[in-house]
């Protein structure tokens, strides 16, 4: 099961302040403007995450390749599993009629073992197929971090076995590989593609994100084809009749 | 810089700044606005579930149409001006007296929002388009619903009804013998552009091309053409008595979420999300 | 003064960990990478500071804008002002022969006092123009914050006046106002300027950066004015010989 | 696709990959690579103090060159092969004998990185440009720096010997009597270009008009034209006669770092940041 009051990284918890900042304020107020995006711009894709989502929307890829898709993005700074799972059961994933939610989060749950990040991700998965019955779930691998090989590389490599396992048998869910090789044969992962070890360059989201939008151009066009078809179907019928 | 305003003929006119008037009463945004055919008055429906009727000459505000229970999306008057309908994410369209502010008629049965509701030329008919993915004709007079058309797969966006010149293109486009329709135009977020038949009830045209949602339609004044816009940045024009796309515009930058053509000058104006309004010249 | 070792905001300290990730580790790599970079790239212009100034190198402007002058950005997110003051006294200022540097830090200060942070910000000032005796110094003025009026804004708009007293005495230093009215009339900030109510968006960006770009200019200019008035003296010198 | 090998004629060929060797031994960045003129051997300087000299066509390492004691920016040949010259950040050039592999010379004088060296065609002549903004001429078999020009406002990125044929078009872009030269063109991070008159000692032309520090200079083959490439990402093309920019080129989206002209075929090619390199064809 994806973990009950036991499991601190699924049970949706808002985020919390570092000492005497307004994170915590500012934070609720962005999942406020989620929730009414949610309600009056009639989506049809949701990015949600941590601030690997988030900082996709300065990329000139998010203009270019996701917005014609009429894709909003819910991504928060520093957010860990539970944040999002908070945002999810509290309006975020409300009345929209998704075709598809893009997921990343659990690089940021320190102190978490693996087995508790990767059914804190499975929670957030359930929470949304609960409220977005017909959308495709496209949950991304955790990425790896640092310059060199770390513990937190083999805790989110354990996170993304585990959840391979368990999001194998949930209908219209993939998990999906955005990892084109960033670790160097010798270990490091260049600048080049994490400006700061952690978070991607212009040049790593063209790399990482590249196979989000094939995928999300197939569930879309899947539904485009349909239409096609039928339109085609009923030209020929008007032009039947009309012989 | 432009010729002034005695030397400029009557085409030569476009909105400049400063504006005439900013009117305020609204409490939440207004999503749509309309001029009264004959007198100094528009019409604007809010968010807030009202309508307002202004004097554009004055700036003064003559009354608010209460009875929505939710947003009103799309106002609309009647040739005569004497009448105005509304449609409302309640569900439900409202036929409002002009001169008296009263809601006389009240139409139940879309299964979700309305996007947009337009009287015909002679205001016998009103069609709507829902995001229930049908358009429906109702019966100005009556509370009945004529008609249901289920061919879009999607969200219906906007509504055009033809005008009575645009009939001989259709029909030659339709290779049909003369139908006295009248014709219905309605885009959607399927990409679709569709051509309805009201007499015959019937769908007669299915106008493929554009790449994203299609949110405005309007038919050119001499009935030859239909100038569509869409999420797709583009303004297309279809030929109708062939049935194809003539010209692509690369109009906007961002989405483009609304056109209009202008009655008696060769003008026709776009608004985008890229947070523009331009005018073209027809030539 | 610039505050001793009694005033933590002004004291050289490396990045601390939030609990068991691998920030430090991160912050000390990309610490070494802008060394180097110091070193090799012999850049005209260095921007240094928190996260404000590395998500620039996220904008279109940064290429079209900065890139040009050969500017360099040397920011890191969530930086205090002992973090860059360590950073500048321990390489970050030295061997490059620079025309300018761009600084702004001190947002990130919670738990300490407005004289502390101006007191930080004064110290890495004065560690920069130490190493680099050539260079005008920028300092940006704190930006407010958060979606309402908070405590936070009222601390950093006092260290913004603590800064224009203590600077206006040094030489080639100037305090530059980033801030064109974030703040809108009924007190909010929209998310039009700061997506989370803490970091520009990218009209932000353009609206708050464009000072920088036009106060650049003028001081890269001047050197340009003069070269270009000798140049022109020089070609009337040849064209009188060769008559 | 291209036509293939025996179909091409030689102004056809362009590199293709892949690679025929990759050298490797160096422990630090390669800064410069030179061909030998006439034996298939080439030299690379490189940030590790050492330069190495290598077969391509056995793909051997043939020779290290050990003596600066930081890194070498730039290699080059004299038209003979016979020996070889470097410029290190270490402030000096050495002189190279290419058969044994001896420093047999060592030219000290600049305050700071040398950034190239070149030696003219006859190679009696050496020039250098450097970080402390001059240029220097040395004599090559003596030490003796025969001559620093400082006119250059900021660091002087590259130079270039005028080939013979550049004599008239210089002398009458200067209204000068035929002056016997040699002529030495300097590009600078100050913007300009500058010829050099190496006979009169003097600066005798100043070109203007990139707006970026200048990276890399080569003389037309025919002599009248100078081409420059610069952080301004373009190329530019220079009328000496008219003392004149003749063309700009937007060659590349990011800094251009350096150009050269085919000794035989009509080819520039250029590098940049951007991380592409272009052969551009003249015509």
């Amino acid at each position: 099961m994806s973990g009950g009051a036991a499991n601190p990284a699924a049970t949706p918890t808002q985020c919390q302040n570092y000492g005497d900042d307004d994170r915590l304020e500012r934070w609720l107020g962005l999942h406020r403007r989620f929730v009414s995006e949610a309600q009056e711009k009639e989506p049809d894709v949701v990015f949600i995450g941590d601030s690997m989502i988030a900082y996709l929307m300065y990329q000139e890829m998010w203009d270019r390749l996701f917005v014609p898709m009429h894709a909003l993005n819910f991504g928060i700074m520093a957010e860990r599993t539970e944040n999002v799972l908070w945002r999810v059961v509290n309006g975020e994933m409300d009345q929209m009629n998704l075709k598809a939610v893009v997921l990343l989060v659990g690089t940021n749950n320190h102190g978490n073992t693996s087995e508790q990040v990767a059914d804190g991700i499975i929670a957030i998965v359930d929470a949304i197929k609960e409220r977005q019955k017909n959308a495709h779930v496209i949950v991304l691998k955790l990425l790896p971090r640092g310059e060199k090989p770390n513990h937190i590389r083999e805790r989110n490599a354990q996170v993304n076995e585990l959840l391979a396992k368990k999001l194998v048998s949930k209908s219209q869910t993939q998990l999906l590989n955005i990892d084109p090789g960033f670790v160097q044969p010798d270990g490091t992962i260049s600048h080049h593609d994490m400006w700061d070890y952690l978070h991607l360059t212009k040049s790593g989201y063209i790399r990482g994100f590249e196979p989000v939008h094939e995928l999300l151009l197939q569930i879309l066009d899947e539904e485009d084809e349909k239409i096609k078809r039928n339109a085609n179907l009923e030209e020929l019928a008007i032009a039947e009749e009309g012989n | 810089g432009a010729p002034t305003r005695e030397k400029r003929s009557p085409s030569e006119w476009i909105p400049r700044p400063p504006e005439k008037f900013t009117l305020r009463g609204h409490r939440a945004p207004i999503n749509r606005v309309a001029f009264h055919p004959v007198y100094s008055l528009v019409a604007s429906a809010s968010e807030d579930a009202t309508i307002r009727i202004w004097d554009f000459d004055t700036g003064d505000h003559e009354k608010t149409l209460k009875g929505h229970t939710d947003s009103v999306q799309d106002v609309a008057f009647d040739n005569t001006g004497k009448w105005l309908v509304s449609s409302s994410r309640d569900k439900t369209i409202k036929l409002w007296e002009v001169s008296t502010g009263f809601c006389v008629r009240t139409f139940d049965g879309h299964r979700e929002w309305i996007r947009m509701v337009r009287p015909n030329q002679d205001g016998t008919l009103l069609a709507s388009c829902s995001n229930d993915q049908t358009i429906r004709v109702w019966v100005t007079n009556s509370r009945e619903c004529k008609m249901e058309f289920r061919n879009h797969e999607h969200v219906v966006e906007c509504i055009a009804w033809a005008p009575p010149t645009a009939a001989d293109p259709i029909c030659e486009g339709t290779d049909n013998k003369k139908s006295p329709g009248p014709f219905l135009a309605s885009g959607s977020r399927d990409k679709t552009i569709r051509i309805f038949d009201i007499g015959s009830q019937s769908c007669v045209m299915v106008l493929v091309g554009h790449d994203n949602w299609v949110r405005g339609l309007t038919f050119h004044p001499s009935g030859k053409y239909l100038l569509s816009v869409s999420d797709d940045k583009t303004l297309r024009v279809w030929d109708l008595a062939n049935k194809r796309c003539l010209k692509v515009l690369e109009a906007h930058s961002h989405f483009c979420t609304s056109l209009d053509f202008h009655r008696s000058y060769p003008y026709v104006v776009t608004s985008s999300v890229d947070q523009s309004v331009k005018v073209w010249e027809c030539r």
